[in-house]
């Protein structure tokens, strides 16, 4: 297990450091620079920007440069927020991104299984379709137009919750509903399938034949198997709803981190840029790894170091 | 000078504010909060580093210049309370007042000025503001790394007396000096902790109010400072900042009361921008587009004057842009007073119109000069913006209804477009503009021969010439009229094609007053008040 | 018929399923009946109804698309097509239990051993989990298996074949049923494995008395553990009798021709008679005697009408036109050859 | 069957193993040091129990499998050296017929299209008109008919599906074919179909069976000889009734004894020997002798060597310490006594 | 044998004549009865019955049709601004309304239709393409080359696809083409992780290893044996990717990549009208908006009944 974990984690380092470089490379050949944005219409006071940001250097040495602070984890500052460190921006975000993350997950992954399984229980039944409907539409309808239509409704015109900003609990509840509803479409979908298929294998027969309560059976027996598709789309869920919530942190004015995915390349800043860039993949890799443990958990019969090789 | 990037249109100087509800009720106890929105998180609360309205906003309500923009947008005594201009017009000297305070005791000494001024220029801080002081004398060989700090001519004469000696005579220093780049650092605590302006309980401010707390990227609040100066003119108590940087957000949050200042959505414009609480007001700022004349069709003059005879600006601004904006008619905006005391403007008059049987026969001969049977295909670029957008799908349209020509357009990403724009690769390209500091060469200064601001192809001597003497000029009435026949004859080489000027919409909750803005310059709180 | 009152009687049982291709007349019209402490097996090919009828018993026939469109099932005179799904389901597990035919499926992969074994007898009779566990113990004893206690925590895949099967069996038993339905309960096993599941049957049947269905298409299986026998073909019970009257006096064709398509260790060289053709699509049943188009005494009768049922011998029933007598002399030849 | 000691190897393995490799570098030994050869025109039967090696030793043979360590011998060539295009012609030669008629048959392909496949790799005929005739005559060999062919496998029963994966293994007209377990999936009443229509081809043809099952009573009924595995070994091999009537191993002696018969009056006379426990994994497998863990009269020995392959009678070869040279001769009337 | 028969029982309605061996048809007893139907007939049997999957049908050719004929019908020209028109609700001169332009919704809805469509479309095309063919590699060959394959796609998720989208736009510069090329650029990667799922389960199945044990070439086990036996997910997948084409086309658009202004697909006209909400204009956000769920969901319940349709009966059948 030690070894496997470490050979993982070899690979990781390695897959990052691919992505790293690629980056780079991408950043440096898109036209723009940092401080073109007419700031700075004087070139002795562009000379001066770049060199104290090391941009005046040749690109080599800006990519080992920037590996070598890597290596520190520091990802030095940031030029578009000469204040901060890249490190303070993901510091401060991140947390709160994660929450809304987390939050969003949870409400999509509830309330998405529960649609799913209803719709299953009453396969093509008035209820299946209504579920399905629901997906279907969570599906379609993009995160911004729900969320403008819900601070209009839900905020302005009725009055029940706050338009925006990130102050409390109550705060959190329009923009996960915005952020949810299309994963919570997917995962309804997935269940759906997955649920249909679960129950028709000889288990859930025994388990009927136990006299055991449908309730009982539905949780117990089906859910856990009836998981897992939703479980393996999970990582690349969260990675997703971190960097997508741009638009959704933008609209409720939220200080979370998805903002910086944007503006950094916006801005062309180059330190927040391989910043994010290197906290998203590694997170991503992380949730992939993590996936699979998870896997393990609900499916004892997956050991996690066999999935690859079979 | 400036123009802004991928935000188009609300230009970050239309503030907002905001007013929490739920603290309402707690603060409302007789405190006078206001509740505005800054858009987004500062850029830097160092003077010198800041650079864009979202800093300076709020900068403008901490810190105080030596002079301050009054209602009338004229430059008035602050923290100096008087000065003495030179003869030859180059050398001020600043007195200071006793009673000018920082926010933790210490006065606000002549020093101040001079260590931010040459922090300022110090090539190491790599200030993008600089330039603005390379009037002063030294100033641009120290910050490009050939002169020594010592030649820059600013110097303390005593505590509360500075000297600044200009390399040539500027009739609007005093004018600039209300910039936040000119503002004072209190060099004791920013010797102390060069990172003094990061935080809140670091902050020492010289202004209207003082930090009290800053919860990056989501609220800033502000308390009236107990040490300024004219404190007793200071109405408000408290002023929070939010950092809502959306378009419908800030108004769905003012019409559900947690904010007391906003904007309004371009779509809302025909509703409410009559109503009795909207605030319009000019900004010293234009949008245009321009021909690049390297790029055929655009290097015949006729063909570039038809183009701008064909296009209605008075129906782009009442339809397409609205929330009152004014249509260009000219390059310098309306709100600089002329040593006549009349605007720039007025005195230039309209110098671009809409004509189509103008253009139409302008294009013909255009047409002629070159030889062109057809013209060759036209692509007009602007940057992703959707207003942006709006307005060039209607030039578009404007172009083929009256001149028959059909236009390409193409939307580029911010610093795609600008780079393009500036290596001449564009062939026809939007463009605006926002006044770094209150005078009409601001503006015109950007097509002079080499500017990176040309970006169109055009050089004259004859150009270069005015706008030397309109930047040099001691007699205010003359340099006036070099500037004048510097635009008059921009529009009539037409380089470039003026669309729209901007302004300053805002609505303003009840009860809310004496919020100061100035068609160059901040957002100023020092006499808002409450009710 | 028996004097005492069978535990079990199934009458005129029939089940469908509605599919796209059609309406799949599964079960059609079966009769038969269990007696106390008896082993009862059904044996027929695949697809023949032997799930769709003990699946019907305990009320587990998937609707939609299943449905028991006709008949009773009576259980200690209960008839539990007419029980609610509330009431059945405190039957299911209790009085009566089902050993499902792959031991590879019939468990949650994802629960433990202990929690599957538990969760019926918690369900209905409300014991305490530490009592649950001392049970479950004590049965996985019973049907064999080592370390019963630590056992209890591992999941399924740890587990062989056949301690997998007996953990389905030591689940169908935990609630001591009295009717205990084995849908091939040894199919999937080896042999030896298979062996050694047959005699706990035995063994369990002794010491509880519990009365036994056992479905399979393994005539070895029957012959060393049922009681009686009863054949089914396409959705209908064709013959039924006891061990012996199926063994050594089948009369129906298609008995016969099972028993002569098994390969028999003991017998060499012989050459074996397979059925040729196979059985016919339950989309649209055959009018007359399902087997009619494989038989190779077909009659013209057999075409069109379904054999009444000719009472051989007390115990053995059979549904075939050649126990008619106007077949007499066909039969006579046939016994000839 | 009859023909003399003159009969011609078509196959020959030698000491084959396969292991398969595992995580944390433990191996699946499914195949451990396995010995035989197959007769020209006979029948080899291969028994053992589920996951015991069978049709990993087929795949081997056919080259599916890379092999571990040993040598697979056909006509006189190793099977696992061949060159690219040697295998190409090898296929030609040796065909499979797979265990399970449903999962070997793809669901989106006609039958038509299912055998013609091999000729179509093997580019047997010029142009489809040849080839489909071929595929006809296919069928009606394998006793379906030729508008069978427009169909798909998901109309056909288990047997008729079989007798299709019979065709595809005759398109390419083999001397040997390995059937892997063709009848387990199938009910008692075809399974003879299957079994009658094999023996037939096979005297046509001349064809060469290697005979995979786990059904000891059909493999005795259609081979010539036998071979018994046990957790990847070969512990038994001999003529089909010498194996029934004077087993050796006491694996052989407790599987002949675990067949059920159909026949109750015998059922009820017949004592079984009832094995204790499980197969043992093939990835740790016991010392020794495997199969020691289950045998009724396992000794000391037996956990510490491994037992000889040897012909303990004519023609009759068998790995256990019973037989050995110098094994004890008092165990064997022990282990007599268990018998039937 | 022959014990006694107790009191034989005669049905006495039938004809003694009846009574009589006859020969049965050898081929009768092996026919199989059940209809015969090709897998392709039986698969759009099953799809024509099925309701919901024909409704959608019936939408997606209706919304092809509008998308074809749609501006033909009406008196406007797509771009025709008529700024004092502007924001005019729908009536009977303009059906769906007018933009802030004052053009005529209706028009630009069909107009937008085609962009639309057709980016939507190709795009869920090449995804399953690429995804299918690096899905399928990476499936079946497995080991070393899946573990790779995978890596590549983690670091494809990894890379910051803003910078790739601006460097197409800078390479390619704006057309539908680039707009394409950056909606598959990185699209493919769920079909394929999809595609590698389905293949690396199915091509354990015997009759992959059937197929080579007589010498098939991989390239032909993946197209004949594996990939038409994937069909089902990557049906729902491609379901998935058409709108969510259809909206990442808008954002490409507003970046400057694709369909240029004047013209709009449905995703840019949302897009661009989202202030719709505040300001009562419901119908400039409305009809677009509404013709993407509708789409959506043609796609969906079709791509749910061809997946039912497709899906092989071998299990039901067993
Ligand atoms: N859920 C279902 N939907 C449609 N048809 C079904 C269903 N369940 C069973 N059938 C059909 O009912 C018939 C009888 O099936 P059943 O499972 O009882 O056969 P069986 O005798 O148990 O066969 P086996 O020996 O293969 O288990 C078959 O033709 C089968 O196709
Ligand atoms: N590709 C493989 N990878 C890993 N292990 C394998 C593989 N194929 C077979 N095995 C293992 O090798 C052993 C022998 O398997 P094999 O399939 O040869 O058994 P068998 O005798 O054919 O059994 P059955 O009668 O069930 O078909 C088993 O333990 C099996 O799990
Ligand atoms: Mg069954
Ligand atoms: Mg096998």
């Amino acid at each position: 297990m030690l070894r496997y974990t470490l050979k993982r984690l070899l690979v990781m380092l390695i897959t990052l450091w691919i992505i790293i470089t690629l980056t780079f490379v991408l950043m440096v050949s898109i036209p723009g620079s940092p401080f073109n944005s007419e700031q700075s219409s004087n070139e002795t006071v562009q000379a001066n920007l770049e060199k104290h940001y090391n941009l005046d250097k040749p690109y080599v040495v800006q990519y080992l440069l920037y590996i070598k602070s890597l290596a520190t984890f520091d990802f030095g500052p940031s030029i578009s927020q000469p204040n901060q460190t890249v490190n303070d921006l993901l510091g401060r975000g991140f947390p709160i991104s994660f929450e809304l993350g987390i939050v969003t997950i949870i409400v999509a992954v509830i309330s998405g299984i529960i649609l799913g399984i209803l719709a299953a229980l009453r396969h093509n039944g008035i209820i299946d379709y209504i579920a399905m409907g629901i997906a279907v539409l969570g599906i379609s309808i993009p995160n911004f137009i729900l969320a403008t239509l819900l601070i209009q409704k839900l905020a302005v015109d009725w009055e029940l919750l706050p338009v925006a900003t990130w102050a409390g609990p109550e705060y959190m509840v329009l923009p996960v509903i915005a952020l949810a509803t299309g994963p919570m479409a997917i995962i309804a979908r997935l269940t759906r399938s997955t649920m249909l298929d679960v129950l028709t294998q000889d288990y859930i027969k025994m388990a009927r034949a136990k006299g055991l309560s449908p309730w009982k059976i539905i949780f117990k027996h089906a859910l856990r198997n009836a998981l897992m598709p939703v479980v393996t789309i999970m990582g690349t869920l969260l990675a997703g709803i971190l960097t997508g919530t741009f638009v959704i942190e933008k609209i409720f004015a939220i200080p979370g981190m998805g903002k910086y995915f944007v503006e950094s390349i916006n801005h062309r800043d180059y330190p927040v840029i391989m910043g994010t860039t290197v906290f998203y993949s590694a997170f991503l890799i992380i949730m992939l790894f993590l996936v699979d443990i998870v896997y393990g958990l609900l499916d004892p019969r997956i050991k996690v170091h066999q999935k690859d090789g079979e | 000078t400036s123009t802004d990037s991928g935000e188009g249109d609300n230009p970050k100087q239309t503030e907002d504010g905001k007013k929490d509800k739920k603290e309402g009720d707690k603060d409302d106890k007789g405190e006078k909060v206001l509740r505005l929105n800054n858009g987004t998180e500062p850029k830097s609360l160092d003077p010198s580093i800041g650079f864009d309205s979202v800093s300076w906003t709020p900068l403008n309500n901490l810190m105080e210049g030596l002079t301050r923009l009054d209602e009338n947008s004229q430059p008035q005594a602050a923290t100096a309370e008087k000065w003495d201009i030179s003869e030859d017009g180059k050398t001020y000297t600043f007195y200071i007042r006793e009673d000018a305070k920082w926010s933790n005791g210490d006065p606000v000494v002549a020093e101040d000025f001079v260590y931010a001024w040459k922090y300022m220029l110090d090539p190491d801080t790599a200030s993008p503001a600089a330039f603005l002081a390379y009037f002063i004398e030294g100033a641009e060989e120290y910050n490009s790394g050939d002169g020594s700090v010592d030649d820059v001519k600013v110097s303390a004469k005593d505590e509360k007396t500075l000297e600044v000696v200009l390399t040539a005579p500027t009739g609007f220093f005093l004018d600039l000096l209300t910039n936040p780049a000119f503002f004072p650092i209190n060099h004791k605590v920013a010797e102390d902790n060069p990172k003094w302006h990061a935080e809140a309980d670091t902050f020492v401010s010289n202004g209207p109010f003082a930090f009290e707390s800053w919860k990056h990227e989501e609220e800033m609040v502000f308390v009236k400072n107990e040490h300024y100066w004219d404190k007793d003119v200071v109405k408000l108590d408290k002023v929070h900042w939010a950092m809502v940087n959306d378009e419908n957000t800030p108004y769905q949050m003012f019409v559900s009361g947690e904010l007391d200042v906003t904007g309004i959505p371009a779509e809302l414009s025909d509703e409410l921008i009559d109503g009795d609480n909207v605030y319009i007001g000019d900004q010293g700022g234009l949008e245009f587009y321009r021909f690049n004349i390297t790029k055929e069709p655009f290097q015949n003059k006729k063909i570039r004057q038809a183009f701008s005879y064909a296009v209605n600006r008075d129906e782009i601004a009442e339809f397409v842009v609205k929330n009152g904006v004014k249509p260009a008619y000219g390059f310098v905006s309306p709100g600089f007073i002329g040593p006549d005391g009349k605007d720039f403007r007025e005195g230039n008059g309209d110098l671009v119109t809409f004509d189509p049987d103008k253009a139409k026969e302008l294009l013909e001969e255009g047409m002629k000069e070159e030889g062109y049977d057809k013209l060759p295909e036209i692509t007009l670029s602007y940057n992703t913006s959707d207003t942006n957008k709006a307005v060039a799908e209607t030039v578009q349209n404007m172009l083929s209804e009256h001149l028959d020509v059909e236009v390409k357009l193409e939307n580029q990403e911010w610093n795609v477009f600008s780079e393009a724009q500036m290596n001449l690769e564009l062939q026809f390209s939007r463009s605006s503009f926002i006044n770094d500091y209150s005078d009409p060469v601001n503006f015109l200064e950007s097509f002079v021969t080499d500017s990176y601001m040309n970006r169109t192809g055009f050089s004259s001597k004859e150009y270069d010439e005015l706008i030397k003497k309109g930047k040099t000029e001691v007699d205010e009435e003359k340099r006036w009229e070099y500037l004048q026949e510097a635009e008059r004859m921009l529009a009539d080489e037409m380089i470039a094609m003026p669309i729209r000027y901007y302004n300053i919409v805002a609505l303003e909750a009840d009860g809310v007053t004496g919020l100061l803005r100035h068609p160059v310059g901040y957002l100023d709180l020092k006499y808002a008040d409450k009710n | 018929m028996n004097k005492d009152e069978p535990i079990l009687k199934v009458n005129n049982l029939h089940v469908t399923f509605s599919t796209y291709g059609g309406t799949v007349q599964a079960v059609r019209g079966v009769d038969f009946h269990l007696n106390k402490g008896e082993t009862l097996a059904i044996v027929g090919e695949s697809g023949c109804g032997k799930s769709v009828t003990s699946n019907a018993i305990m009320r587990l026939i998937p609707d939609p698309p299943g449905k028991i469109t006709a008949g009773n099932i009576y259980f200690k005179g209960v008839d539990l097509t007419k029980l609610s799904e509330k009431k059945m389901r405190a039957i299911r597990g209790v009085d009566i239990s089902m050993i499902f035919q792959d031991p590879m499926t019939a468990l949650n992969p994802t629960l433990t051993i202990g929690t599957q074994l538990t969760e019926g007898l918690r369900q209905h009779q409300k014991v305490s989990k530490e009592k649950a566990i001392e049970k479950a113990i004590d049965i996985m004893e019973v049907v064999g298996i080592p370390n019963p206690k630590e056992r209890l925590k591992q999941y399924p895949h740890q587990f062989s074949g056949g301690m997998r099967q007996r953990i389905v069996i030591a689940m169908a038993l935990i609630c001591e049923p009295e009717l205990l339905i084995a849908d091939e309960p040894t199919t999937a096993l080896d042999v030896t494995i298979q062996a050694q599941i047959l005699e706990l049957f035995e063994t369990i049947q002794k010491a509880t008395g519990v009365s036994i269905i056992l479905i399979t298409h393994d005539l070895g299986v029957v012959a060393k553990i049922a009681d009686r026998i009863a054949v089914m073909y396409a959705g209908k019970i064709i013959e039924t009798g006891n061990n012996r009257d199926i063994f050594y006096q089948p009369q129906h064709p298609y008995t016969k021709g099972l028993l002569n398509s098994v390969p028999r260790l003991d017998l060499a060289g012989e050459k074996l008679e397979p059925i040729e053709g196979t059985p016919p699509d339950l989309f649209s049943p055959p009018k007359g005697c399902p087997f009619a188009a494989r038989c190779p005494y077909v009659m013209e009768v057999c075409n069109k009408v379904f054999p009444v049922q000719t009472e051989y011998t007390d115990s053995h029933h059979v549904n075939c036109w050649l126990q008619d007598e106007r077949a007499k002399s066909l039969l006579a030849t046939i016994a000839n050859e | 069957m009859f023909e003399d000691k003159e009969r011609k190897k078509i196959l020959q393995v030698h000491h084959v193993k396969k292991y398969f490799p595992m995580d944390r570098g433990k191996q699946l030994k499914a195949v451990d040091d396995v010995t035989f050869h197959v007769y020209k025109g006979e029948t080899f039967g291969l028994v053992g129990e589920s996951g015991c090696g069978k049709s990993t030793i087929g795949r081997t043979i056919m080259g599916l499998y890379n092999k571990t360590a040993g040598e697979v011998i056909f006509k006189g060539r190793d099977v696992h050296a061949l060159t690219e295009r040697e295998k190409h012609a090898f296929y030609r030669e040796m065909q499979m017929i797979f265990q399970d008629p449903y999962a070997s048959l793809n669901p989106r392909l006609t039958v038509r299209e299912i055998i013609s496949e091999p000729m179509e790799v093997h580019r047997l005929f010029p142009n489809k008109r040849k080839q489909n005739a071929r595929v006809d005559e296919l069928l009606e060999e394998v006793g379906l008919n030729r508008d069978h062919a427009n169909r798909y496998p998901h109309e056909f029963s288990g047997g008729q599906r079989q007798r299709i994966g019979i065709a595809r293994a005759l398109a390419l007209d083999p001397e040997f074919i390995i059937a892997d377990e063709p009848i387990s999936a199938l009910d008692v009443s075809v399974q003879a179909q299957v079994v009658n229509l094999l023996k037939t081809l096979q005297t046509e043809k001349g064809l060469t069976f290697l005979f995979i099952a786990h059904d000891l009573s059909m493999v005795k009924h259609i081979s010539d000889r036998i071979g018994v595995m046990y957790l990847g070994h070969l512990v038994e091999l001999t003529e089909s009734d010498t194996l029934y009537d004077d087993p050796l191993h006491p694996y052989t002696k407790a599987l002949l004894s675990a067949i059920p018969i159909p026949d109750p009056d015998i059922e009820e006379k017949r004592e079984r020997i009832i094995l204790k426990g499980e197969l043992p994994s093939p990835i740790d497998p016991p010392s020794g002798c495997v199969f020691r863990t289950r045998c009724p009269v396992a000794m000391d020995i037996c956990a510490r060597k491994t037992p000889t392959w040897q012909e303990a009678k004519p023609d009759h070869f068998v790995a256990c310490h019973l037989y050995n040279e110098n094994g004890p001769k008092v165990n064997i009337q022990g282990h007599n006594k268990v018998e039937v | 044998m022959n014990q006694l028969k107790k009191q034989p029982v005669t049905a006495t309605n039938i004809p003694d004549h009846w009574f009589k061996q006859v020969k049965q048809d050898e081929s009768q007893a092996e026919a199989v009865y059940r209809p015969s139907l090709s897998y392709w007939q039986d698969a759009w049997r099953h799809l024509l019955k099925n309701k919901l999957a024909m409704l959608g049908l019936v939408f997606l050719i209706l919304l092809g049709f509008m998308a074809i004929f749609g501006p033909i019908f009406s008196p406007y020209e797509v771009n025709q601004a008529d700024l004092p028109n502007q924001y005019q609700p729908p009536s009977k001169k303009h059906w769906f309304g007018t933009d802030a332009l004052g053009r005529d919704v209706f028009t630009r809805t069909w107009f937008g239709a085609r962009i639309s469509l057709f980016v939507g479309l190709m795009a869920a095309l090449i995804d399953v393409v690429i995804g299918i063919v690096y899905g399928g590699i990476s499936g079946y060959k497995g080991g070393r080359t899946d573990n790779i394959m995978m890596r590549i796609i983690e670091i494809l998720y990894g890379i910051p696809y803003l910078l790739v989208v601006i460097l197409l736009l800078v390479v390619l510069g704006p057309s539908l083409t680039t707009i394409i090329i950056a909606l598959t650029v990185t699209g493919w990667v769920g079909m394929a992780r999809i595609v590698r799922g389905q293949v690396l389960q199915i091509k354990n199945y015997e009759f992959v290893m059937a197929s080579q044990s007589y010498g098939t070439k991989t390239s032909r086990i993946i197209r004949k044996h594996l990939l038409p036996n994937t069909m089902g997910p990557i049906i729902v997948q491609m379901t998935l990717t058409v709108p969510s084409a259809i909206f990442a086309e808008a954002f490409l658009s507003f970046l400057g990549l694709g369909i240029q202004a004047p013209y709009a697909s449905w995703g840019v006209m949302a897009n661009d009208s989202l202030g719709a909400i505040l300001s009562g204009n419901w119908w400039t956000l409305f009809f677009p908006a509404f013709f993407i769920s509708f789409t959506m969901f043609a796609f969906n319940v079709l791509g749910d009944g061809l997946q039912d349709a497709l899906d092989p009966k071998l299990r039901k059948s067993r």
